[in-house]
């Protein structure tokens, strides 16, 4: 096992309870409230955006016969990608016992869920009847009764993101009841008192109640594991289930699914080393946390860019010349800025974690995420736009760019994001304290009591 | 279009609701009419209305059935053509015109212009009442003013002088002439706003009457067509496009399949049919015409003295081979010129001449009524305006101040004639000056006769009562000439009464059996009499004025759907502009949508976008007339309203620039092509929109994969190569399916082959399908952002350049895949099959995620990315009752004319009877002038389309994808001498 | 009900194995071993305290199985049964589609029906209130709890035992219920 | 424990069992269904005393149902063809005949209220002549049945195959104000075509298309 610790300090679980419940007591800092304010107002703009494209049509956004899908499904599945680490950190390594984990799960959770609540948004607001949304649930009615289209990978995807989410959120709550507890038995407030005693539902650490609760999550980790890659792969059937050259492969579910654990990882490592730094949290995300991460980012980033040097070979190789067409104009066609952008922040960008000082030098490594941020935004856009521009027929072939409105509806996805987790790293454990407590003890002699 | 309306609007709709603007319509005009209608049923999506009302008729009227389409014969007023339609009449209104496939002249054809002259009833802009001097007035007052001007002016001797467009009715010309035979000096000249009569002036000189012969391409082997847009604009297009293709048909033995080649300037319509083309600059036309005629007439044994040097560089020995091959044909052959060059037309006349023509391909004896005027004449009156003598014009259904350039057609001139009376049906730059205006009606409201060509006379019959308080024309003459009788009664005086008449009407037209025109023998002198005219090739553009097939002139500048088409070779809408060859705006280091500024020696300018046009002569600009008219100021805010919404018209408030000032009027009439013209940058720009942006079927050059640069959707094919291969298409592609066959098609399957040989993409079809489909217009920035609604795209694809440039013409529809993409990712089952093979849409369940569009890999589906405007309630009477509306939000293509399938069969059902092949016709197909398009069902043996997908010649579009379009295609035939030519494909 | 009183017997520690070393102590003694509190999960103490396993992961499979039935089910009956339509020429039965669904819908049943077992299994109810048998044991104090089951439960030698694993606090508690 | 998987395999199969049951109720969907709607006309138009006691056949008025799409309000002029003759029920005309006899007087022409609002409609004077200073004014009748715009029914498909009136308009002959009886909502019509293909009609044999265009286009 590793011999660095995972947290430093020295702590114990007291001063784990005190350093962590203490972020939720005090009053916000200004510079809180500056990130707030900005959030919502981002928010409040994507707000506007939305309210006047529902208001009068689809049409406000840049989209055309051709082009039927850009920003919207973009934005869809960057942020189900980003959404992956979270359930990725909790589930998966809880299962591969990586003890890391611990310290920045309950924000990955976090941000998973309200990734996956800013994913949810846009297949709801890119219909042109968002108002009849309900009719993708086959609930029974007077038609006939008239079902859903179950070959439909709509319908998948509407499934699976409802499944993902409610998992999510089943699996968040759950590791944060013990934490909830601890923040209650320390309340002053009469109000917090009864808030986080309504929410803590009574936890009271009994151990015949760890026991069991120590196997829900794993069973919940075991169901969430094979979940978080269902997701992904039935987001990328929406593509590889179509006859549009570029979008029909097979390569996508694993190509998906690694690329969302990129991009997931690289959005973490932002918002942890951001909740680091401006929450004095150092002794609890160490070089041990973000060197683990950067090495995840490294791994899937190499998958990523294996999967698109896999994609140029099988075109080239397929004989076809739809699909042969695509990938050069993907490559040297008038989307060639984007697939550019995408490759180098992608692949290219991410090989300097090979090396150890870019690893440790965390301005280094926050600069690099947000590439990777940027780069899996433009994966996306590249493959939806780039595909659907030009595709069999010459004469339809179109070009795309987007209006005002899309972009402040892009702007406004991540208002809300950054808003919900500001208002979660005030409000809820940012740290699960409970799975912190436990590790205490790893890379450091054991300390003799009295 | 809900601006103000320049003249008083119909009270009625106030309120702007489509319903109430309905009943109150029906019961002040309709009520006797119009059948009984559900009126809240016209109303999409009311329902929430908690309560409805139910209005019935007071009278039935005899034969109405309510929900019941009647059809009725009668003929064309979108041009001089005359061609025979049946107009539907649903509930009292018609909705829709389709070609009459009794009519001898367009044997069931109707072009775009004549789909979309229906919204001229329906305009809300129109005149609903006479006006007299800028206020509306009453048919009482105004006739009884004007009687007293007019005993004036004929007892002083004034000059009167009756401008109008062609006249061919006899009875409207008899009516003008009476009406003229009082005045002691008076004249009628017509003139067509965008063509000079050169033709008749050459048919007068050489054959001694002002006459065009009736011209017989089904006929003809051989066609050398010179500037002569015969498919698109010339003449009569839909006659000419039925013949041509009717001799092109390649599935009958390969050598009757006629030869066409094209000399041109500029790419037209005919040109991209033409088995070969060739560039010629207007400075070459006559030189070239005459070194053929020289040729041909060497062959001919004939003397032939002129001479004439070519600037521009034909293939060695072309001329010769073109002389060879006519004269092979002679007697089978044609030599059309459409330029407005006396010189060019004599030529041609006597190369139609040494040929053995005349008599053959061209009769004269039954000549063609559809050219009239005199430019001479119209010279001479343009003169007497400019000298002040005229003291009384009248102005026909034309409008001088808009299409006629220089002096004498100035607002300033115009203004010092003592009165003008126009019969203006709506608002233009010339009613705009006229002292009374005594709007005529449309002609679905009036009664007429059409005298087309000698011999065959087309009747029009009024469809519903006059919208407004307007007045035909020869009603009007009638009462100022005191013999005040009805059109129908003046009508009935020519062509009788009782059964007879009865019979006419219900045909729509009658042949004569006349005695045959009389014209001279020809002459040759004056061709050799003739002199060219001079063109000095200088460092300069030679401009060619010409028509667009969607807007021959300005007349139709109201129309939106005629906007709104694809112009059938540059697939621009909405606009004019200045073509220039690639070379050339390379030349000039210009690019496609760079404003350049066009001006003649003598200084006049007219600005315009550059579009780049491939198979342009590479010394010439040509620009569209008919644009920039007031009427299309209307436009204004034509289109979804949007943050980023950018205006349907130019900076000038209008629709285009109009090419009048570009018009140079000489001693011989005006001048259309060859006037040198400098080119400069103005440095804006001026974004064109057009429904196709990328022309070419082969992919770009560096992005060309190993497998291929062309695609091969189009499939092409040589008379030559026909002629020797068995079965030139591939076998089905069937590889066996993954799948069970859950899905047998055991009643009807229907079916639709479209022949690309034979469609010229003229986009008859496609205003036919809006008309039918209820398709919205959408305003020139939504089809700039590729958001067109047309359910048909007729894809153009070019292929080579310069001389070697070929076209091919695609309609695109929903190709009703059996294994349809889209179906599957639809969540919601919106778009589902049905047992008859038909990819139904279903628009109220529809909740437009836009995923089925994304995944048509033909891209035929079209989403409604606003609520595309509704709210002129008089043209919301064109509306198809049987179709639905559709609203924002929601999926929409092509649905084969569901609602022609559901009435064949309900009738069907209701006789007792099975259905029969050609119950059925879909929009598109009916009026298709070329007949490219069949329809029926693919599981009967015996229909017409089960014989076209057998024919060797089909193949259908990407179909190694395995999604069994019903939709098929017949491959292109071009009968050109390179055997298998590059173009060939096999598939 | 009548119910009896009961005594219980509490040792508040401060490490992790301090109280595994105290539970394992009064397990091999023989002492009743009501419960054990503790801020986080302390490995091993399972085995300590002598828990049986738990039955969730059979509820989960059930679950699991019941909503991949039902969904698949479901499928079926509205594609190819209810009302079948041509979609795009796939087969009524078009079972490959339905795997997605039915794959997320059994995790969704497996997961939440889980959950929601344990919550009314451990009578985690919101609004609940918490009975904590000292203050702290959420924080970082753990507490072993024993029942003096009758006589014989020897209080002195217990607080002896306690006293070699560090005790903080010793309290006995008399109550007609266990604490939780 | 058991008890747990017991209760949630009953709530699972309840819900479905509901939710199966609930999609046959074929006006669940409808938002404003208006079965049982009756609203007051501009005539008491009685079907009853019409289609029920003197008979008249439904096609005598709606004689377009079997020709086209819309089975129509008969024009007014329709009803003229009786009422020309019939201005008053006959009760009321015998009383006057009566009254007169008693008096001794010429027996004064009787119009009945109702009928009297046809022949102002058509602005007819007494002697049921054209009255040209009266405003001819159509009467303003309520629509009961009605489908949204988007649905397509076709009467003359219907009535061709032999399905009677009654099946979509219910006993219209035993109303005195006419009623819809059926929710007429998609479920309705499905169901119908889904009986009927079963079933056949009258001993044939039908086949009553389930595809969405037979009423969506």
């Amino acid at each position: 096992m590793d011999q660095t610790p995972l947290i430093l300090g020295d702590k114990t679980p007291g001063d784990v309870t005190n350093d962590i419940s203490r972020l939720l007591e005090g009053r916000p800092t200004a510079l809180w409230w500056m990130a707030f304010l900005a959030a919502l107002s981002l928010l409040g703009l994507g707000a506007v955006a939305v309210t006047y494209q529902i208001a009068t049509g689809i049409g406000v956004w840049g989209l055309n016969n051709t082009v039927g899908w850009a920003f919207d499904i973009t934005n869809f599945v960057f942020w189900i990608g980003i959404g992956h680490a979270g359930t990725l950190i909790s589930a998966v390594l809880f299962l591969f016992r990586q003890r890391w984990r611990t310290s920045v799960n309950r924000a990955a959770e976090a941000m998973t869920i309200f990734a996956v609540m800013c994913a949810g948004l846009f297949p709801l607001i890119h219909m042109g009847r968002p108002w009849f949304a309900y009719w993708m649930f086959p609930y029974p009615n007077g038609r006939g009764p008239l079902w859903v289209n179950f070959r439909s990978p709509l319908v998948w995807d509407f499934f699976a993101i409802a499944t993902y989410f409610s998992i999510s959120l089943a699996f968040w709550y759950l590791g944060m009841v013990p934490d909830l507890a601890a923040v209650r038995d320390r309340a002053k407030g009469i109000w917090k008192k009864r808030i986080m005693g309504f929410v803590s539902l009574g936890w009271n650490g009994s151990y015949r109640t760890w026991m069991r609760y120590e196997t829900l999550y794993l069973l919940l980790a075991g169901l969430a594991t094979p979940l978080v890659i269902s997701v992904h792969t039935i987001v990328s059937w929406d593509f590889a289930t179509s006859v549009i050259p570029g979008w029909h492969t097979t390569i996508f579910p694993p190509y998906f699914v690694a690329g969302a654990v990129f991009s997931g990882m690289a959005m973490v490592l932002t918002l942890m080393l951001i909740a680091r730094k401006t929450m004095h949290l150092e002794d609890y995300i160490t070089k041990t946390h973000v060197g683990a991460m950067t090495k995840l980012i490294l791994l899937t980033g190499s998958i990523v860019g294996l999967s698109y040097a896999t994609e140029f070979f099988v075109a080239a190789y397929s004989g076809n010349e739809f699909e042969q067409f695509v990938f050069l104009n993907r490559a040297m066609g008038p989307f060639a800025w984007a697939y550019w952008t995408m490759v180098a922040c992608n692949v290219i960008t991410p090989q300097l974690f090979w090396i150890r000082r870019v690893r440790e030098n965390f301005v280094f490594v926050f600069i690099l995420t947000l590439f990777v941020n940027v780069g899996m935004w433009f994966e996306r856009y590249v493959l939806i736009v780039t595909s659907l521009h030009r595709d069999y027929l010459p004469a339809s072939w179109a070009g795309y760019s987007p209006s005002l409105v899309e972009l402040a509806t892009l702007l406004g996805s991540f208002g809300l994001f950054f808003t919900l987790f500001l208002i979660f790293i005030r409000f809820v454990p940012v740290i699960a304290m409970a799975e912190v407590k436990g590790v205490l003890s790893i890379g450091r002699r054991r300390k003799n009591a009295a | 279009m809900s601006e103000p309306r320049p003249t008083n609007p119909p009270e009625v709709i106030d309120d702007g609701l489509l319903d109430s603007a309905y009943t109150s319509l029906s019961r002040r005009r309709f009520l006797q009419a119009a059948g009984f209608t559900f009126v809240g049923a016209m109303v999409y999506g009311c329902a929430r209305a908690p309560e409805e009302e139910l209005l019935p008729l007071l009278e039935q009227p005899e034969g109405m059935v309510p929900g019941r389409a009647d059809y009725y014969a009668t003929t064309c007023g979108g041009c001089a053509a005359g061609c025979g339609i049946l107009a539907k009449s649903r509930d009292g209104r018609p909705i829709k015109l389709e070609g009459n496939p009794e009519h001898p002249i367009s044997k069931g054809g109707l072009c775009a212009v004549g789909q979309a002259s229906l919204l001229g009833l329906y305009d809300s802009h129109r005149y609903r009442a006479p006006v007299r001097d800028g206020e509306e007035s009453d048919w009482a007052r105004v006739d009884a003013e004007i009687r007293e001007h007019l005993d004036r002016f004929a007892r002083s001797g004034a000059k009167v002088r009756y401008l109008s467009a062609v006249v061919n009715s006899p009875t409207k010309q008899r009516a003008i002439d009476d009406f003229l035979s009082r005045f002691r000096d008076a004249r009628h000249v017509m003139y067509d706003p965008a063509r000079g009569t050169a033709i008749l002036d050459a048919y007068e000189e050489t054959h001694g009457a002002r006459v065009v012969p009736h011209i017989h391409l089904d006929r003809a082997r051989i066609i050398v067509g010179f500037d002569a847009d015969f498919l698109g604009t010339w003449i009569s297009p839909v006659e000419f496009t039925r013949d041509y293709t009717a001799a092109r048909r390649a599935d009958r033995d390969g050598t009757t399949f006629s030869r066409h080649l094209q000399f041109e300037s500029t790419l037209s319509i005919t040109g991209a049919k033409a088995d070969q083309r060739y560039r010629v600059a207007p400075s070459s036309r006559v030189a070239v015409l005459s070194q053929l005629a020289a040729a041909v007439a060497r062959k001919a044994g004939r003397p032939y003295r002129r001479s004439e040097n070519a600037t521009d560089s034909l293939p060695q020995g072309l001329i010769e081979e073109v002389a060879d091959e006519l004269w092979v044909h002679r007697g089978e052959s044609v030599v059309l010129c459409g330029a407005d060059d006396l010189t060019a037309q004599l030529i041609c006349n006597f190369i139609n001449d040494a040929l053995g023509n005349y008599g053959r391909t061209l009769d004269l004896d039954r000549p063609s009524f559809q050219v009239q005027g005199s430019e001479a004449q119209l010279e001479e009156v343009l003169g007497e305006i400019a000298a002040g003598k005229v003291d009384l014009l009248i102005v026909d259904g034309v409008n001088p101040l808009l299409d006629l350039p220089g002096k004498g057609a100035g607002a300033a001139e115009l203004a010092k004639i003592r009165l003008i009376i126009s019969f203006a049906q709506r608002p233009d730059e010339s009613s705009a000056l006229a002292h009374y205006i005594c709007p005529d009606h449309h002609y679905l409201e009036s009664w007429s006769d059409t005298e087309m060509v000698q011999g065959v006379v087309g009747f029009t019959q009024p469809l519903i009562r006059p919208l407004g308080d307007t007045r035909q024309v020869v009603e009007t003459l009638a009462a100022w000439s005191g013999k005040e009788r009805s059109a129908r009664a003046q009508l009935q005086e020519r062509w009788g009464t009782g059964r007879q008449w009865e019979q006419r009407l219900h045909n729509g037209f009658v042949k004569k059996s006349a005695a045959s025109f009389r014209v001279g023998g020809f002459r040759t002198a004056p061709v050799f009499a003739a002199r060219a005219e001079k063109f000095s090739r200088g460092d300069g553009f030679e401009l060619v004025l010409y028509t667009k097939a969607g807007m021959p002139n300005a007349g139709h500048a109201f129309n939106p759907w005629l906007h709104e088409l694809p112009d059938p070779i540059t697939k621009a809408v909405w606009d004019n502009y200045a073509r220039l060859s690639p070379a050339a705006a390379e030349r000039i280091g210009l690019s496609q949508g760079d404003v350049v500024s066009i001006s003649l020696p003598t200084g006049e300018s007219v600005e315009l976008p550059v579009l780049v046009q491939a198979g342009q002569h590479d010394n010439v600009v040509a620009v569209a007339m008919g644009y920039g008219a007031e009427a299309s100021r209307r436009f204004e805010s034509m289109g979804p309203s949007w943050i980023e919404k950018k205006p349907t018209v130019g900076d000038n408030g209008l629709v285009g620039v109009s090419a009048t000032p570009l018009v140079v009027r000489g001693s011989s009439g005006r001048r259309f092509s060859g006037t040198q013209v400098r080119l400069h940058a103005t440095g804006r720009k001026s974004e064109l929109a057009l429904t196709q942006d990328y022309q070419s079927i082969d992919v770009p050059a560096h992005l060309a994969p190993a497998s291929g640069a062309r695609r091969p959707n189009i499939q092409e094919s040589t008379v030559a190569a026909l002629a020797v291969s068995e079965s030139s298409h591939s076998a089905p592609h069937h590889k066996g399916d993954l799948w069970p066959e859950d899905h047998e098609y055991t009643g009807h399957h229907w079916g639709m082959t479209i022949d690309l040989t034979a469609c010229t993409g003229c986009g008859g079809c496609v205003v036919a399908c809006q008309v039918e489909n209820n398709v919205p217009v959408v305003g020139k920035d939504e089809v700039r952002r590729n958001r067109e609604m047309h359910w048909i795209r007729i894809d153009r694809y070019f292929s080579g350049s310069g001389d070697d440039l070929t076209v091919a013409h695609q309609p695109m529809m929903c190709h009703q895949c059996d294994n349809a993409p889209c179906e599957t990712v639809c969540p919601v089952l919106a778009t589902v099959h049905s047992e008859e093979g038909l990819n139904e849409q279903i628009y109220n369940r529809c909740v437009g995620t836009r995923y089925c569009m994304n995944n048509c890999p033909y891209k035929v589906r079209r989403f409604n990315w606003f609520e595309y405007s509704r709210d002129d309630a008089y043209e919301n009477l064109t509306l198809n009752p049987d179709v639905t509306v559709r609203s924002r939000g929601v999926m929409e293509k092509c649905s084969f004319c569901a609602q022609r399938i559901h009435e064949a069969k309900a009738e069907a059902r209701r006789g007792g009877r099975p259905l029969a092949d050609g119950d059925i016709r879909t929009a598109c197909q009916q009026s298709c002038p070329a007949q490219a398009i069949v329809f029926g069902d693919m599981n009967d043996a015996q229909s017409e389309v089960a014989a076209s997908i057998s024919s060797r010649r089909h193949y259908r579009v990407l179909e190694e994808i395995n999604v069994k379009p019903s939709v098929g295609y017949l491959q292109l035939v071009r009968n050109r001498e390179d055997g298998e030519g590059r173009d060939h494909h096999d598939g | 009900m009548q119910r009896e009183n009961r005594r219980f017997y509490l040792g508040v520690f401060g490490t992790e194995e301090d109280i595994l070393g105290a539970t394992n102590e009064a397990r091999q003694r023989g002492l009743t071993i009501v419960d054990v509190y503790a801020p986080y999960a302390v490995h091993g103490l399972e085995k300590a305290m002598g828990l049986r396993y738990t039955r969730l992961p059979l509820f989960t499979l059930a679950m699991g199985i019941l909503g991949a039935g039902l969904k698949i089910w479901f499928e079926f009956w509205t594609t190819a049964v209810s009302w079948p339509v041509n979609v795009g020429g796939k087969p009524w039965n078009s079972l490959p589609a339905f795997i997605p669904v039915t794959f997320e819908v059994m995790v969704l049943f497996a997961g939440l029906g889980t959950v929601t077992a344990f919550f009314i299994g451990q009578r985690l109810i919101p609004g609940r209130k918490a009975k904590l048998p000292v203050h702290g044991v959420t924080d970082d104090k753990f507490a072993l709890v024993l029942e003096e089951t009758d006589a014989s439960f020897d209080k002195e030698s217990t607080q002896k035992m306690f006293e070699e694993f560090h005790v903080l606090e010793v309290v006995e508690r008399v109550e007609q219920e266990p604490i939780q | 424990m058991k008890h747990s998987i017991l209760t949630l395999v009953l709530a699972v199969a309840a819900f479905f069992s509901v939710a199966i049951l609930l999609a046959q109720g074929e006006g669940a969907h409808i938002l404003w269904n208006r079965q049982g709607y009756a609203p007051e006309q501009p005539i008491a138009f009685s079907h009853r005393l019409h289609a029920g006691e003197l008979q008249v056949d439904c096609q005598y008025c709606h004689w377009a149902a079997e020709k086209s799409r819309h089975a129509g309000v008969p024009a007014t002029s329709v009803c003229m063809n009786c009422h020309r003759f019939v201005s008053a029920p006959l009760g009321a005309v015998r009383a006057e005949d009566a009254a007169a006899t008693e008096a001794g007087r010429k027996p004064q022409p009787v119009v009945s209220p109702e009928i009297q609002k046809i022949y102002d409609a058509l602005g007819l004077d007494a002697s049921l002549n054209v009255d040209p200073h009266r405003e001819k004014k159509p009467i303003r009748w309520v629509k009961i049945h009605r489908v949204p715009a988007y649905v397509r029914f076709d009467h003359r498909s219907h009535v061709s195959v032999g399905v009677s009136c009654a099946s979509c308009h219910g006993a219209v002959e035993t109303m005195e104000r006419v009623r819809q009886v059926e929710s007429l909502s998609m479920g309705w019509c499905v169901n119908c075509h889904r009986r009927l293909n079963a079933s056949g009609l009258a001993g044939r044999p039908v086949r009553a298309s389930l595809d969405c265009v037979a009423c969506h286009y």
